[in-house]
């Protein structure tokens, strides 16, 4: 019997612990499990390290945990768009800490830390201020930066549609770094649209097997239920 | 001296766009780019965060918030384009598969080198996205810049003074005085825009130029 | 003494298959596990060519030629399955996702040490597939095997003599005489099969073991 | 435009020189692209460096390769099948060369040719005999191989169906090797059943995009054209 389903986005993350490592899916505004973030948000866990493409924007997702003061690390590609205030101001104060990652050495070291992969050789960064401190190499004629990979306690996760054992489709460039996270945490909650009977995902279409992904939770069966 | 405004190098860019290339254009300037290639071209138009064969901006009321490119803008797919993850979009950019990437800068250096993610001012909070995949993947890297910054300070150096993205990257430098090659001889001018003098370009510029054969 | 029979020793592994887990079966002896899983249990079959919740083999004329096992056996897929490359099959056993992995084996070591791929026969060309893949990433490494060779010889040894596949990987010996479980502190016998006595599997142990509590 | 369609197996295959580094897809019987293989035999390109994850059983496929003598090097995890009989002829003579790597191995060396990687650390083969003469590194206590990337010069790979751009989907579990070759050689060249439209493939089930596939060619295009 195998069934991650679980009944609201409060019950998914209520055990998400202070200082906990935290990956969030999405890219700007696509594929972010906004509701999840909410309800961490609730839940106030502080000490939060957020390991995601950006930092949020006005006083949604990402940037109300750091509004909230409930993050002290973030892990980031891109954490500076138009209108992430609270991020620039958390910034600014000194209050939390940035590792900025370019963004496919961020998406590679998920994918190796959920593929139980030490390492990977990137050209990207090589001779630049992000490979400072980094062990390089030059093989021939081409230079490297050893990268490390990136794991997380907890991945909370955005698809558009999932079944019972955990298998999972998404919405158009909804998948971004989605299907990585699914991977790479040691628990993957996943936020859909709908739940679907086991067997009503064509096995051909499925991005995100099952075997990531410990807890789903749909918007429908919240509202439903709660 | 004639200075293109930021649409005339917009499509001077274009001109320089094969049809049947794999592009990726950068945020802002560059991605004014895709307006003026011929219609006659077929150029498929990759986003970082994981779409191949980029559309045009929805009809209003047809947006879908997961549906954007990389400057988190509304987009739609052409018929025969696909979606995927972001460490195979990454993939793509970095294992050389695109045929041209069309960045935006703070400076170049005469070797090549790329400063475009970062100033010296180290309150403000750094950003880098893509850019770095993009300037060691892309089989073949344009910038498009203006040729002086908004003090009239040159942006093509013999060395980025900016933090870099790349060394050794920069294929071909479109600005709105001319356009320049990276060469292993230096800095070639292949064209200067209107009645442009070498001489007048070559004093705008903090590298020594090879003009035009 | 009692040995157990193939079949027997499949049906012994079942046993400690628990209602859930996500398992991939070695070829061979591992394979017929399957057979024995209580059905009042849901265990999904990982097969390393890129398939999850494999189902058993078609009914005949059923085949679909692409759709077989990593031992080349035609099979179907369990509703809820599905299909991906090898390259995800292989994050999947290396990242540590699969719950249980069951393989046979030439011969393991009093430390966990795993030999299942090549002998020292170096004319007879090797092929080792994904067992060391698997050797590393299971979360539970159960090796199925006779206690003994063809000749009689121990296959549980201090050291292996054979090519190893993977080492400390082990964590559960199911033989047909007994089980063993691999510690910190050596080889624990946790369960003697019929009357088999503790004195009568160490002597045809190449190892010292430690008897049941 | 963009029209990667080829008239007819041997026209697909030209242009293999002697001596190429080609990749074949196919696990066991399934994804095998059989037929540009008998194209390529045909062809009669010699010593060739072959890298698939098995060497061909009985007559077929990469067996035929090897029996007509134009194999010098393979690169497989499990070259020796039941049947296998051409493979273990040429190892036993001493006339191919076989370089063994650990399927999983195999699999993400190949990816990471496609991905612009220099490198990975994989705890797949430490301590073995298959990682003797390689880099090892101990970290956190855990021992890593360092491996290298596996590009090749021609990739033949086998999908369900195409269309013009090259993009491709699979049947099942024929899969397998074929989305990572398509993006690991300089020309990568596809078998598929049909070609479809562009724009019939539903964009979120395309497996490989056409950015990897160079040549398309189909059975009923060969059969009605040549």
């Amino acid at each position: 019997m195998i069934d991650k389903r679980v009944i609201s986005f409060k019950e998914a993350v209520a055990d998400i612990p202070d200082d906990a490592v935290v990956m969030i899916g999405g890219f700007g505004s696509s594929g972010i499990p906004l509701k999840l973030i909410e309800a961490l948000r609730q839940h106030g866990a502080t000490g939060l390290t957020i390991i995601s493409n950006n930092a949020g924007v006005a006083e949604e997702g990402i940037a109300s945990l750091l509004r909230d003061g409930l993050v002290r690390k973030i892990v980031c590609s891109f954490p500076r768009s138009a209108g992430s205030i609270w991020f620039e101001k958390r910034f600014e104060e000194g209050s939390v800490e940035l590792e900025l990652v370019p963004q496919g050495t961020l998406s590679e070291r998920i994918r190796i830390a959920g593929a139980g992969i030490g390492g990977f050789l990137t050209p990207t960064g090589y001779g630049t201020k992000l490979a400072e401190g980094k062990e390089t190499r030059v093989i021939d004629g081409k230079g490297y930066v050893l990268e490390l990979p990136l794991p997380a306690d907890f991945a909370l996760i955005r698809a558009e549609s999932g079944d019972p054992w955990g298998n999972l489709i998404y919405n158009t460039a909804g998948r971004n770094f989605n299907p990585m996270m699914a991977s790479a945490a040691s628990i993957t909650i996943a936020e859909v649209n709908s739940i679907v009977a086991v067997g009503d995902l064509n096995p051909e279409h499925i991005v995100t097997p099952g075997i990531f992904v410990d807890r789903l939770v749909a918007e429908e069966m919240h509202h439903a239920q709660a | 001296m004639l200075r293109l405004n930021p649409e005339q190098m917009a499509e001077r860019v274009a001109k320089d766009i094969p049809d049947g290339a794999y592009v990726n254009l950068g945020i802002g300037m560059p991605t004014k780019v895709a307006n003026y290639v011929s219609g006659d071209k077929l150029v498929i138009y990759h986003s970082e965060n994981g779409i191949l064969a980029v559309g045009p901006a929805p009809a209003p009321g047809e947006e879908n918030p997961n549906l954007i490119n990389a400057g988190k803008q509304y987009v739609t797919l052409l018929p025969g384009g696909c979606y995927f993850d972001n460490a195979e979009s990454f993939a793509i950019m970095r294992g050389g598969h695109l045929d041209i990437a069309v960045l935006g800068a703070f400076q170049v250096s005469a070797r090549g080198d790329l400063a475009n993610w970062a100033t010296n001012n180290d309150k403000y909070p750094p950003a880098v996205g893509g850019a770095m995949d993009l300037a060691v993947g892309a089989r073949k890297l344009f910038v498009v810049m203006k040729h002086t910054d908004r003090e009239g300070e040159p942006k093509i150096l013999e060395q980025c003074t900016y933090p870099l993205t790349g060394t050794g990257v920069v294929q071909r430098i479109f600005t709105d005085l001319a356009v320049i090659d990276v060469t292993p001889d230096g800095l070639q001018v292949v064209e200067l825009f209107g009645s442009n003098t070498f001489d007048e370009v070559q004093a705008l510029t903090g590298a020594r130029l090879l003009p035009p054969a």
